[in-house]
């Protein structure tokens, strides 16, 4: 299984090669590999029910694995998957033909039909992830293909951050769910749904796990990217957005009800946004007047009805879940590739602009009526089979309002059916449609071969329930069933009702064509509020708040900064001070007339350094700070120290001088530091805080080892009677290393900063 | 008699924060030249404070007979004296040249790398 | 003994280089030569150090022969050798690129010296074990970084620099207050001897005012909230090789400080002091990135999200648990490549555009495709996106939080993930799909960037590849560096024990 | 700056800094002086050199470029960590060789002086760099000053 996944990967690379040496011939090509998965699937038939598995161990210490499993519902997913994906790449191949990126986009599309691969046979919790991310980034590659266009980039944006958004949720509902079932394979976790179930992390986990599976599948209030995703070449469409990416939330939410569903919480959520999400979708697909809008809404219908009919966690639901997945795949993806026919070869794919294309292009009008005939549920397609079957679940999970509202749904697809297949076909030549004519052979066998396998199925269902649906919804209901698909069904109230339900959508077809337009302009001004809206709001919100906590951190003041590092830096210090009994010690035995004397007249010349106007005050000033204190290390038996401070302090002030006379004309006035009130108890704060820090530390016993060590050693093992200079040369030799460096890169940058002044010729 | 050293400390701690709070380069860096000396003090007093003698074996001895002052933070001063020095130097030069390419020593009028954003 | 010598190796290769580089300053091509020779010794001896820390454990090097804690100790554990390696990469990577980024050898003749004078600050950061030492060589990059600074010389530069160095003397002298106070407390400087000594100190109010000190030094070195102020002010302004290496290094020897002190020395009052610190990570995640999205230039939207990834480090060490550390150590080693690598290649765009103004550029995607690839490797690793090194780091960090229940950090630690997508799909979308709002010809292709601007770029993005595809090596031995961490004990017995 | 007290003065005194500097450098292992104090002394004198006869002079007295003395410096510090790894001691450890030189006199030649030289040319090279490049650069006009 690790070589199915790898494989399109693989193709990835070597697409731009294959484009550059075969040109046209390089889809087909490159369709060898999703073809010959195919092939691999169809040949494990058998072993669906039973299920496969394949561990390769990948970050052990994580307990992260490539785990793969291939039952009914991956199966099902990977005959998908490698079926249309092989029909998209040969499609793209005419549809695109001749693009100057047209390599980039194999590598793009390739590179999502290896993360889809992985994500539905993923068994491990966090491998699904990383697959399911590699989704989000495919897409959003090839949302934005058109990259030219600032539509395109807002859409790829939007999908990206709506489904990373979900995603981020995932990681953490996976691993809460991985702690709550104990084990990071999904096969564990499903065995183990009692214990999740009761665990404590259980809703958390559920609510997260929900939130990156509405994302992802466009659940409503999420719903948005998908549409705008529509600015994606249609190929892209027909395979992301109709039959695989889209259906990835779907898939989890499958694959994960044997675990988590059966409890009210998961139900409710599930039927309420699944509904709402299936019934808002059809009703703004009638809005639309782009072909591929409308089957756009109408894919996040069928996505809200998947949820929706996940939800009870019945076997009826999982059932009908199954067969409905499989008959949208197939007519969605027939009806995706035929807009794109449309859009390729008449130029237009605004309803209002085409009609009478039937002449042109009778084989894509072919396989369109027999897709929208699927879509809408007529008898003998694969849609009247699943249609079946739904009603069944929806009966079976209380009957009256799940069965209206899928009845309504009803009425409105067959509205929608007649939008997408009469009205660009039928009626008088439009302008563009004397333009049109056939799309080439490419473009035509991925339509006719799904539309095909729509009616095959819808004629002879025993052909895939047993083989493909049952597996698949033994999987979902954790549970072996069977699935019963027939094509003549007894009459009975409800076979009555759907066939009001077609009468009222053709009626409703019909009238709307008349009044379409007066109700779009009507309903405008209240979906431009919508989620999309929505979306732009927060996307606004964001940068605003992003750049007033940035103007307010971060304002380019450098006293400010100061201030509050400063301010922050003691008032956390003085706090931690609090965190045990604090004692302070005030040792002031037999103080000396020449201390104070020192002492006194150090402080009045930092005083007056701070208050000083003038250069020369100020250089003096400091200068006699340094004095004084090397006067302090005299006094107190550090002549070394001394000797030092003072020559560095003569060299300061020579510096001083040598800097402070090439600023003419500048004041060291002070009067232009306004908050003085603030920064004077800023200052007086931190130098409290100094004063009772060292007295506290003055108030503990001194270790005093290390010291009588040196002493100790000094002589005898270094050599050396000064101790201070031993420690310097020898005992710490390090740190006086690290200390040349210093006055050496010190020098250094000084002369590096001196040239960048000569830059200034030159400078930007 | 570490009491007054330690008030002293305080002071030019004050001082110097005080110093660094201003608009004014040149001031910023003076108070870094008095926190330095403030900070140096802290280390020397931290190792207690003595009038005994200085860190220094008689020529003739092998270890010191009496109280001798702590030789720890003399050496661990000295060190940070000198790389105070050279900070400051630098940040003396760097003063300069942005005087003359900036054409002020005023923190607040330095917007180039952070301009203010314009009112729209 | 070997391990000794190859710890003192990784100091003296780069001050050697140092020397040698200045003595050469006024033969160009002479000390570029030697620059690059030098660094790549450095990266050899360091991974050399690096095979024999894991075969053999810890190195512990008591300089002159001095035992601890009278001498100065190098300790070199895991977590030592690892960033001493992923210094010396980025070191040779950042040269190699200055090698094509800087022109006019006689006004930038201190380039070379003052970068490896920095590496040599930072190895001999991650090599110490002793808390003078360490300020010792906090000192020297931090000089090697001012001059850094100014190399080049353009008026942003010197703006930025004066509110670098401003603030950074700050936070040096308050390291040195710490050190003071706990010298005052402990009487000693050794970390292994510091951390024997903390028990017995019976003041906890002041100790643990003394580790908050300590916090913030290494909080403002690290950038974390609400000290970042400087490297917002300054990173984006410098030469492109001179501001990824401080991108990748300066404020990761900061965090490896905060790592260093409150898993060794400072473990007494974890209430107070890890309770602190993940409240710093949660702050400076959010508000790392907010300031990041309202940027519009590259090296500006960089720079910020330094500030938010420190953030992440922190988690780790805040949540102090194993899977924490393991954290926060893939975390360091994955971030200072992939950020590193990104001004790599934000140099690389301007220098093919323009400009490093997003609304002056575009055009990428077309002219220069395998920059694309280069880009999209480390930004999306930056973004935590799977199989890349950084979602590695993510998972273990946000895992680490779930585990033990610390909901909010984990919340903020994937809501900054999505406002870091955002960012870069930003930069992606500007740079790279927009078109060039001076027509198409604006933006060249690849093959006008010299080569010593590009093999360091591929070399970068290969090893974030690398590290994602093949996590397992590098979880061990974060994973190592992780239970190192976590038993100070025995931190204390290889240094104290007498290991000569 | 140029007055003729201050070049008597400097002619006379500058040697002698500079040799008292070097006899600092060489008392400091036993007495208070050392590699730094004497460097700074040496520094002080070549300043001084400076101050009184411009910085060609000063320049002239160090011989070498400042820059190239204060990376001699590092190195030499570097190089007498070295000799510790042929007698198989650690990085650092220091090496005496005592030298006898009749009449119970001896002469320690060891690497930790060897180091404070090193120290010493450093801090000369390091300051005096930076204090001729500012005595050289000539303070620009302030017109130019929008630059």
């Amino acid at each position: 299984m690790l070589t199915v996944v790898l494989a399109p990967f693989v193709s990835a690379l070597v697409a731009p090669w294959l484009v550059r040496r075969l040109g046209r011939w390089a889809s087909y090509s490159l369709a060898l590999v999703p073809g010959a998965i195919f092939v691999w699937a169809v040949l494990r038939l058998d072993s669906f029910a039973a299920g496969a598995s394949q561990v390769i161990p990948w970050v052990p210490g994580l307990d992260v694995a490539l785990a793969f499993r291939l039952d009914g519902l991956s199966g099902l997913f990977v005959l998908l998957i490698s079926g249309i994906g092989t029909l998209v790449v040969l499609y793209a191949g005419g549809y695109l033909a001749g693009h100057a990126m047209l390599g980039r986009f194999f590598v793009f599309l390739m590179l999502f039909m290896g993360a889809m691969l992985g994500l539905v046979l993923a068994d491990d919790v966090i491998a699904l992830f990383v697959f399911w991310e590699l989704t989000s980034l495919a897409s959003y590659l090839l949302v934005g293909f058109q990259s030219e266009k600032p539509e395109a980039r807002r859409a790829a944006l939007q999908a990206l951050l709506i489904t990373g958004t979900g995603g981020l949720a995932l990681l953490a509902g996976l691993i809460l769910a991985a702690l709550a079932g104990g084990s990071w394979r999904l096969s564990d976790l499903i065995v183990a749904g009692e214990a999740i179930r009761g665990h404590g992390l259980y809703l958390p986990a559920m609510v997260l796990i929900m939130l990156g599976s509405f994302t992802k599948s466009a659940q409503w209030p999420f719903h948005s990217w998908l549409p705008g995703a529509m600015q994606a070449p249609t190929p892209v469409s027909a395979y992301l957005h109709s039959a695989t990416m889209v259906k990835a939330g779907v898939y989890l939410l499958a694959r994960l009800d044997p675990a988590f569903g059966g409890t009210a919480a998961w139900t409710t959520t599930l039927l309420v946004i699944g509904g709402i999400t299936m019934l808002a979708g059809l009703m703004l697909a009638l809005l639309e007047t782009d072909l591929k809008l409308i089957l756009a809404w109408t894919t996040v219908s069928a996505l809200g009805a998947l949820v929706f009919l996940i939800g009870p966690a019945t076997e009826e639901g999982a059932r009908a879940a199954v067969a409905f997945l499989l008959t949208h795949a197939l007519y969605k993806g027939a009806l995706f590739m035929a807009a794109g026919n449309v859009d390729h070869e008449a130029g237009t794919r605004d309803l209002r602009n085409l009609s009478g294309l039937i002449r042109a292009m009778p084989i894509t009008f072919a396989a369109t009526a027999v897709s929208s005939a699927s879509m809408a549920g007529i008898p003998l397609s694969l849609g009247w089979v699943s249609k079946a079957i739904t009603k069944a679940a929806a009966i079976e999970a209380g009957g009256f309002l799940p069965l209206s509202v899928i009845t309504f749904a009803t009425l409105l697809l067959v509205a929608i059916a007649g939008m997408v297949a009469i009205e660009p076909f039928l009626g008088q030549k439009s302008e563009a449609a004397h333009e049109a004519h056939e799309a080439p052979p490419s473009m035509l066998t991925g339509p006719v071969a799904l539309a095909s396998l729509s009616l095959l199925f819808g004629l002879f269902p025993d052909l895939v329930s047993d083989a493909v649906l049952a597996p698949a919804a033994s999987a979902v209901a954790g549970s072996p069933l069977a699935v019963e698909a027939k094509v003549i069904k007894p009459f009975d109230w409800t076979l009555g009702l759907t066939f009001v339900a077609f009468a009222a959508g053709a009626a409703l077809y019909v009238l709307w064509q008349r009044r379409a337009e007066r109700w779009r302009d009507r309903l405008d001004p209240v979906l431009s509020r919508g989620p999309d809206a929505g979306y732009d709001r927060a996307l606004a919100g964001l940068a605003r708040l992003a750049s007033w906590q940035t103007r307010l951190w971060q304002p380019g003041l450098l006293h400010r900064y100061t201030a509050a590092t400063f301010s922050v830096i003691v008032l956390v210090t003085a706090a931690a001070l609090f965190r045990g009994d604090l004692r302070l010690a005030f040792p002031v035995d037999r103080v000396r007339l020449i201390e104070v004397v020192v002492l006194a007249l150090t402080g009045a010349a930092a005083i007056v350094a701070a208050l000083a106007t003038t250069r020369l005050l100020a250089v003096t000033a400091l200068g006699m700070v340094g004095i004084g204190v090397a006067l302090i290390f005299m006094l107190f038996g550090a002549p070394d120290l001394a000797i030092t401070q003072f020559m560095v302090e003569t060299l300061v002030v020579v510096l001083l001088a040598l800097v402070l006379v090439r600023l003419p004309g500048f004041r060291l006035s002070a009067a232009a530091d306004r908050p003085r009130a603030l920064h004077a108890a800023i200052a007086g704060a931190t130098g409290l805080l100094v004063i009772v820090l060292l007295l506290g530390v003055l108030a503990e016993p001194f270790d005093p080892r290390l010291s009588e060590w040196f002493a100790r050693a000094s002589v005898p093992e270094a050599f050396g009677h000064n101790i201070v200079n031993v420690i310097l040369v020898d005992f710490r030799a390090i740190d006086t290393l690290g200390e040349i460096i210093v006055v050496f890169a010190a020098a250094l940058a000084g002369l590096a900063a001196i040239a960048a002044r000569a830059a200034r010729k030159d400078a930007r | 008699m570490e009491l007054p050293l330690v008030l002293l400390i305080g002071l030019l701690t004050a001082v110097a924060t005080w110093l660094m709070l201003s608009r004014n380069l040149i001031r910023l860096l003076l108070g870094f030249a008095v926190l330095g000396n403030a900070v140096n003090l802290s280390i020397f007093v931290a190792g207690r404070l003595t009038r005994d003698a200085p860190p220094l074996v008689p020529l003739d001895a092998e270890t010191i007979a009496g109280a001798f002052a702590n030789p720890l933070p003399q050496a661990l001063v000295l060190t940070a004296i000198v790389i105070g020095f050279g900070l400051l130097a630098f940040a003396l030069v760097l003063a300069w040249v942005a005087y003359e390419r900036l054409g002020t020593v005023r923190t607040d009028e330095m917007r180039v790398a952070e301009p203010p954003e314009e009112k729209t | 003994m070997i391990g000794g010598w190859l710890a003192a190796f990784v100091l003296i290769a780069p001050m050697v280089s140092a020397g040698a580089t200045t003595l050469a300053h006024a033969t160009p091509r002479l000390q570029a030569r030697l620059s690059l020779v030098g660094a790549f010794v450095l990266l050899a001896v360091s991974v050399a150090l690096l095979v024999v820390v894991l075969r053999d454990g810890m190195v512990v090097l008591q300089s002159g022969n001095w035992a601890a804690p009278f001498g100065i100790t190098f300790a070199v554990d895991n977590l030592g050798a690892v960033m001493t390696v992923i210094a010396a990469i980025t070191g040779a990577a950042c040269l190699t690129f200055g090698l094509g980024e800087t022109g006019e050898a006689e006004r930038r003749a201190w380039f070379h010296p003052l970068s490896h004078v920095l590496l040599v600050g930072v190895c001999g950061a991650f090599l110490t074990g002793d808390l003078f030492n360490l300020y010792v060589w906090f000192e020297v990059m931090l000089i090697a970084s001012f001059g850094l600074m100014t190399v080049g010389g353009t008026k942003a530069q010197i703006d930025g620099a004066v509110k670098y160095v401003a603030l950074n003397l700050v936070a040096t002298l308050i390291f040195l207050l710490a050190i003071a106070l706990i010298y005052g407390l402990t009487g000693t400087l050794n970390f292994a001897d510091i951390a024997r000594s903390v028990p017995a100190v019976s003041n906890v109010g002041l100790l643990t005012a003394a580790a908050t000190l300590l916090m913030a030094a290494f909080g403002m070195k690290a950038a974390v909230f609400p000290l970042f102020f400087w490297l917002p002010a300054a990173y984006h302004t410098p030469l492109v090789s001179v501001s990824a290496v401080f991108a990748g290094l300066l404020t990761k020897v900061g965090v490896y400080a905060l790592i260093r002190a409150f898993t060794l020395l400072f473990t007494h009052d974890p209430e107070w002091t890890h309770t602190l610190l993940l409240w710093v990570a949660g702050l400076t995640m959010v508000t790392g990135v907010l300031g990041a999205a309202a940027q519009s230039e590259m090296r500006r939207i960089l720079s910020w999200h330094i500030i938010s990834q420190i953030g992440y480090m922190v988690m780790g060490l805040a949540l102090a648990t194993p899977l924490g550390l393991i954290g926060s150590v893939f975390y360091l080693v994955h971030h200072i490549i992939v950020k590193a690598n990104l001004f790599l290649i934000a140099g690389v765009a301007a220098r093919l555009t323009g400009s490093m103004e997003l609304k002056r550029i575009g055009g990428l995607y077309r002219s220069a495709p395998w920059l694309g690839v280069l880009f999209f490797i480390p930004a999306f690793s930056l973004a935590g996106f799977p199989p890349l090194s950084g979602f590695w780091a993510k998972l273990v960090l946000v895992r680490a939080a779930l585990e033990i229940g610390s909901w909010w950090i984990a919340a903020a630690a994937l809501v900054t993930g999505l406002l870091t997508i955002y960012s870069m799909t930003k930069i992606w979308a500007e740079a790279f799909w927009k078109p060039h709002p001076a027509g198409e010809a604006a933006a060249r292709p690849l093959a006008e960037a010299p080569a010593a601007m590009l093999a360091p770029i591929a070399a970068l993005a290969a090893g974030t590849v690398v590290i994602g595809l093949f996590a397992q090596p590098f979880y061990v031995v974060a994973e190592g560096a992780a239970q190192q961490l976590l038993d100070p004990a025995s931190y204390i017995a290889a240094v104290l024990g007498g290991a000569r | 700056m140029s007055s003729l007290i201050l070049r008597a003065g400097t002619r006379l005194l500058a040697p002698m800094m500079l040799l008292f500097s070097v006899f600092l450098l060489w008392r400091g292992h036993n007495l208070p002086g050392g590699g730094f104090i004497g460097g700074l002394v040496a520094t002080s004198a070549i300043a001084l050199q400076g101050i009184a006869f411009g910085p060609a002079s000063m320049r002239r007295t160090l011989v070498f470029a400042p820059a190239t003395i204060a990376g001699a410096g590092v190195l030499i510090a570097t190089f007498a960590a070295l000799p510790a790894a042929l007698a198989g001691l650690p990085f650092f450890t220091g090496l005496w060789l005592k030298l006898d030189l009749g009449d119970g006199a001896v002469l320690p030649l060891s690497t930790p002086l060897l180091f404070d030289i090193g120290v010493y040319f450093t801090v000369i090279g390091g300051v005096c760099a930076l204090i001729a490049a500012l005595e050289e650069e000539p303070a620009l006009e302030d017109q130019d000053m929008g630059g």
